[in-house]
């Protein structure tokens, strides 16, 4: 079976900042792929390049085997790469429903907006996961955070998408909201989704993770399979591994 | 000495080194001043003189364009005062710097007290006098005078001219040029609402259209009479929708101060004695449109 | 509200007693309408020409030109975007459409596509630039306003000699032309201009756009939030780029209009009515930041501008003042509107 | 002892939305106060009132032993609270130092900025919490996440703060950025100031905090003092206490 | 560039080759300065009068009465805000001190005084609306524009019967008031205008305050980002306030100038003038978005505007072609500002 998503020594550099280089891993059907790293270690950026929104400089980057170079998201999209981000998930003044539909809008024969059937389809899926709205006229705005969040991973789901990227989903959300989210993740990979899921939270990412791509200023620091590493080591790690001992130590001395 | 400009017209340098500046207060866009450039800028062709011409309705910036005009130390000034108190000091100055300047169109009354050497044309007050006159002679009862542009101090004297040359009842209406809907449409709301008008005074041609066209939408039995023209005008006039076109001969107000900057540096000659020389008003009707029609065409009616 | 569906939601202890009226003030024309009502029954009273046909003829008239340009630039302004350069555009277009249907003795159906087809160029050039440049579109349209009005004065007279381009009648099939943009119908013995029709069909039009397909959907995502739209595929810059031409389409339309019903077009035209256009979209209930408004409110913000402006005349009031009257409807416009959208928000969560 | 700040039955609306109500908490010198809570609790109503951003409608506010109101951010930081927002902690486009004084210039004899005063005492607070930039001239908005998180607390704490108040200081930050900033909030408290933070990280929140304020739906769910709550039911009642069982099973029925 | 301090930042293995002219194209106004003397220089070769004593006067003139707006609107454009009203402004206090000083008979220095009275109530009863109802400036301020342009129109006509006021020469105090508005001082045989002083001393005071002082500070902060500076403890809304105030104190002062030195005023008077300041900013370097930019690039903005524009005049350039000048130089210069900008956010990174 070839890989959902391959990525060779893929590199990108902004301006004269080199924010990823020499980057490898794959994204396979039924497969969580965890991107994890400190901040601005290039994590977004590569995500970024999954979805279409920059290109890549540098190596190669192959889709179900085909090597491509998207041009928009549009064109990940059309290749069945769903991507939630954590900012730009959501239209704030649309309604919850034209939120859902954006993109993908259901038309009636003649060409216009099928209303209707976007409804109750928003409603469907909505509910399918559990989020039971009162209206999905009102406005995406209005929703919680976490709500939003739901809103765009059940869209992704809905559109067929063969990948899903998340980018830090569970960021802002609360204990609950964020277990919410983790089902709907595991939900979507129990489906014969490829996942990939970015989070600065060691406790989010092992649970649901098949693998786990570290990233430090830019470069990747290891990629291991589940089998190949605990929560506790891959929680030093994440914090740029032997450093962390000095800081465990500093916080342990300072417990009230 | 020989001050050659090489940015300016080809034609100062055939001529050697005759320079005159024309500044008007005409905002550009504006059919009437339109006219006077057109005049100015011929007047040089012919005769070999650099003409340039500028304009800013805005009575500071043209002082300042005087004040340009004076540094670029130019062989005539050439100026339109709508506003004589605001150039006062620029003309003054120029004056003193030697350079002859000729006062055109408007502020007739303050041209030699500010040393100027000749007045041409006719305040804008007399010209709508006339036209009011002519428009009570032709039977009307009640006038209305249609300002296209809010607060232009030529259009407000023109209009107030009316008045007192008319005797009668005269209301103002602003419009606003720049959309000819609101142009007709306002003018009709008027004549709809006051149907004891019987007369528009149109201050602009395609505003004479637009009321013309107002006219017809209200069914009011009111005539046109408008200041200027163009070829919609002048086949209005003829077929007797416009009643007639006060015609300022602003081409002359244009050519005539050129030829006698020129005749003075050449020859020391002056014109006026003193008086303004009068350019108008004429009137374009019936009987003699065919004669201007040809001339309107080209920008110089 | 609850993520997990735990009790019905109708019971959600968090929200204080719900007012019934308040559903009803989620539309984004809603301020407008009550608006329109309010200047079209003061003016009914007060003067007696208003209400008659001939008078609504009048004012339908005025409406009608100043709406087409205003649903248009709303349908940009809900994109995100401003088009300063939209009121000399209507200009513009009328002088290409008459030098080259008198100087160059092209039949006028010609022209008209010729002008077209420079109207669409310049609005794909604006968004371009706009979306090119990343600047915002408040500058870039100042400078096309700026480049486009020295062009009209510019052109207009170095080929007339004068700064007004007539005789349009003599023109080849500038009456078959004129039956399309600037004929009359009859209404109870009345002339109505055939603009009002035109104003009616692109409101429709507009309207139908932006509430019932695929593209007005995206143009409220991309005002809303243009890189979240980009995110889920949305083609941001074809749309923008779609809005601005569609802008400068209106403007064709009227520009068309104009020199076809009056035959000569002055060059410094349609300097200033952009605002006019902004005010009647803003009082019809768009947002000047992007992302919500409706092409039926700022139709119905025309409509106002036209019933005031115009009622102001029947009234014989002095028009010196109208520009302030103006300035206090528009103030007065934003806060009504600002205070129902608020209320509406808060009736929404 | 008074305490630094100290609330009673607290409660705030907004418009018809309950966001808060019937609230109490202490927040004592020395001592961390954690607000936890799901999305849309209340949390970041309840410190708005204590910054003095909204004002409470009910209940009564006393900041060592005075009852008051604020009615801008200023007075609450003239009485010694210093709040660092999450998104609202800098202004992007100026310079470190500038934002490090913002607020609170420090000028020379004559009224004018003191700027060589306020690099200086910008380069040493911040080098003092263990941050070394190239040159606090530069725009914070090229500052990573992490760090301006820092610069805000830096600030607020070099400016005096009697009452340091963090909203989700940690929740956009990776595993050895959130390490810094606890480190920093547990050197706060240690010289004695007293702190409030929000976090949605049982794991952030248990180490450093002396009290536990539990919200749920704008009400105190209940308020601990470290001793009478381990981090398994810190975590548990974070989620809404017995619901959250039910989720831990089918998030490990879905674990890999 | 890391938290903790573990190689010396130097070697940031993440940045490509640093190149060395890039250290210089940090400042707002750089690009400005390039333009400046780019005009200046080709004025001073094609034409033989821009650069004698008397064409500098002239020019620096028209600069002056520009520039002071200019960098009152910059100071109000980094503070987030945008004034539409700030033209006839310069109108408007023009001709309350007229009216006051030839129809009532006060002495100028009272009329000014009232008119300053007069400016900063407008400048604040705007900076109020803004911050009370929270709408952009843009709707606000073009709505007290409207209001402002149907005042002076209808007020001048009302009380004088014309559209315009003069006779200021008569008034008492005139001669005093003028020397200290609109006299002039000899350099090198030639007059220049005391507003270039005016000029020189307002950009100098700005900048020190944008600079050097808290209010500057504050200044940059609430048009970077108002909510984030509310909450450490800077008086937004005041700040804010006080920004639309002094944008009405320019406007007091150049209409002051105005007044005296010509002695009369025009109803219709800074229609359109609030763009030239906008673009003289925006030149300068200004933000439309706020939060950045600064009063010398303003200053310099208007310089280019004025030589610009009695450049074109000294070269005997048709001006029917202007507002194209103008357009297309607007353009290029938010181009070439926007290239720097981005050139040196990259070198700061
Ligand atoms: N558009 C851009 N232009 C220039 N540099 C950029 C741009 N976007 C990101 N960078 C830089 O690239 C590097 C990697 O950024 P990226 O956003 O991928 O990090 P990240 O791992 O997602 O961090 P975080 O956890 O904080 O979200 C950073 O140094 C960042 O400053
Ligand atoms: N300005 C406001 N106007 C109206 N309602 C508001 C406003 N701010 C917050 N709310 C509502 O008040 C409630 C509490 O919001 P708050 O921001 O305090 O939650 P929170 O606990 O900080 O949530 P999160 O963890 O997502 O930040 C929510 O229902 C929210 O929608
Ligand atoms: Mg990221
Ligand atoms: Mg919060």
């Amino acid at each position: 079976m070839t890989s959902l998503i391959e990525t060779e020594n893929i590199g990108k550099t902004y301006g004269s900042v080199i924010a990823l280089s020499e980057v490898s891993t794959v994204v396979n059907a039924g497969e969580v792929t965890c991107v994890l790293g400190d901040n601005g270690a290039g994590k977004s950026t590569l995500i970024k390049i999954l979805a279409g929104v920059h290109q890549h400089d540098q190596g190669s980057f192959r889709v179900e085997g085909e090597e491509i170079k998207f041009s928009s998201p549009r064109e990940a999209l059309d290749h069945g790469i769903a991507t939630v981000y954590q900012d730009l998930a959501v239209v704030p003044l649309m309604s919850v429903w034209r939120n859902f539909f954006l993109g993908s809008e259901p038309t009636t024969r003649f060409g216009f907006l099928d209303s209707k059937k976007g409804k109750a389809v928003t409603k469907k899926a909505l509910s399918d996961m559990g989020i039971d709205l009162r209206d999905v006229e009102q406005p995406v705005g209005t929703l919680s955070g976490g709500e939003r969040q739901c809103v765009a991973i059940a869209r992704a789901v809905h559109f067929g998408a063969k990948v899903l990227i998340l980018d830090e989903p569970t960021a802002a959300l609360g204990v609950k909201q964020a277990g919410v989210v983790l089902k709907y993740v595991a939900q979507a990979r129990d489906r014969g989704l490829g996942v990939v899921l970015i989070t600065h939270n060691p406790h989010h990412a092992y649970p649901v993770g098949n693998r786990f791509l570290l990233l430090k200023r830019g470069r990747a620091l290891g990629s291991y399979e589940k089998s190949e590493i605990d929560i506790n080591e891959l929680t030093r790690q994440m914090a740029g591994g032997a450093e962390l001992e000095a800081l465990e130590h500093e916080l342990r001395g300072v417990e009230a | 000495q020989n001050t050659q400009d090489t940015g300016s017209n080809n034609s100062s340098q055939a001529s050697g080194d005759l320079k005159v500046s024309v500044i008007t207060h005409g905002t550009a866009g504006d059919a009437f001043w339109s006219v006077v450039k057109v005049g100015a800028e011929d007047a040089g062709k012919q005769l070999g003189v650099g003409v340039t011409y500028n304009s800013d309705g805005d009575p500071g910036a043209q002082a300042k364009l005087i004040d340009n005009a004076v540094s670029q130390k130019v062989g005539g000034i050439v100026v339109s005062m709508a506003n004589p108190d605001a150039l006062k000091t620029s003309i003054e100055n120029a004056v003193k710097a030697g350079i002859p300047v000729i006062t055109i169109n408007s502020g007739s009354a303050k041209s030699a007290e500010f040393g100027a050497m000749a007045h041409v044309g006719q305040e804008e007050s007399i010209a709508g006098e006339e036209a009011g006159k002519k428009l009570k002679a032709a039977g009307k009862t009640k006038l209305l005078c249609v300002i296209h542009e809010a607060g232009n101090s030529g259009l407000n004297q023109r209009c107030d001219g009316a008045r007192s040359g008319f005797g009668g009842a005269v209301e103002n209406l602003q419009v606003d040029i720049s959309n000819p809907t609101d142009v007709e449409a306002r003018i009709k709301a008027k004549l709809q609402s006051d149907t004891a008008v019987d007369g528009v005074l149109a201050l602009n041609p395609q505003v004479a259209v637009n009321a013309a066209s107002a006219i017809k939408g209200a069914s009011s039995k009111a005539q046109v009479a408008t200041f200027d023209l163009n070829a919609d005008v002048v086949s209005s006039i003829k077929s007797g929708e416009v009643l007639f076109a006060v015609d300022q001969q602003q081409y002359q107000q244009g050519y005539l101060p050129i030829v006698m900057l020129k005749l003075f540096k050449d020859n020391a000659n002056t014109l006026g004695g003193g008086k303004p020389v009068l350019t108008g008003p004429g009137f374009v009707d019936k009987s003699n449109v065919d004669k201007v029609a040809e001339y309107a065409k080209n920008g110089k009616r | 509200m609850t993520v997990t569906a735990t009790a019905p939601p109708a019971a959600d202890e968090r929200l204080g007693k719900p007012r019934a009226m308040d559903q009803l003030i989620k539309r984004p024309e809603i301020g407008a309408m009550l608006g329109a009502l309010l200047v079209f029954l003061f003016f009914s009273v007060v003067t007696e020409q208003f209400l008659s046909v001939g008078g609504a003829a009048t004012w339908l008239d005025d409406a009608s030109m100043l709406g087409i340009m205003a649903v248009a630039v709303a349908m940009l302004m809900i994109g995100g975007e401003f088009d300063l350069s939209a009121g000399v555009m209507t200009a513009s277009t009328a002088l290409v459409t008459a030098l080259l249907a008198t100087q160059l003795g092209l039949n006028v159906w010609l022209a008209l596509l010729v002008s077209l087809a420079f109207a669409l160029g310049v609005g794909a050039l604006n968004g371009w630039l706009v979306m090119r440049t990343g600047l915002p579109s408040f500058i870039v349209t100042l400078g096309s306003f700026l480049a486009l009005q020295g062009l009209n004065l510019g052109v207009t007279r170095l080929v007339t000699g004068s700064v007004q381009v007539s005789g349009m009648r003599e023109a080849a099939g500038y009456e078959s032309a004129g039956f399309l943009f600037a004929s009359t119908f009859q209404i109870g013995g009345t002339s109505f201009y055939v603009s009002i029709i035109w104003w009616v069909l692109f409101t429709v039009v507009a309207s139908t756009v932006l509430m019932r397909t695929r593209f007005g959907n995206w143009i409220f995502a991309i005002g809303g939030a243009a890189q979240s739209s980009r995110a889920v595929g949305v083609p941001v810059v074809r749309s923008k780029i779609l809005l601005f031409m569609t802008t400068a389409f209106a403007a064709w339309l009227v520009g068309s209009i104009n020199i076809l019903r009056y035959a000569s077009v002055q060059a410094n035209q349609g300097i200033g009515l952009e605002f006019q256009y902004i005010i009647a979209a803003v009082i019809g209930g768009c947002l000047l930041t992007g992302g919500f408004g409706s092409a039926v409110g700022a139709a119905i913000g025309a409509l106002i501008f036209g019933m005031a402006r115009q009622g102001i005349v029947y009234a014989g009031w002095n028009s010196d003042w109208f520009q302030l009257f103006l300035g206090v409807m528009l103030l007065a416009a934003v806060l009504v509107n600002n205070m129902l959208r608020r209320r509406a928000e808060r009736v929404r969560r």
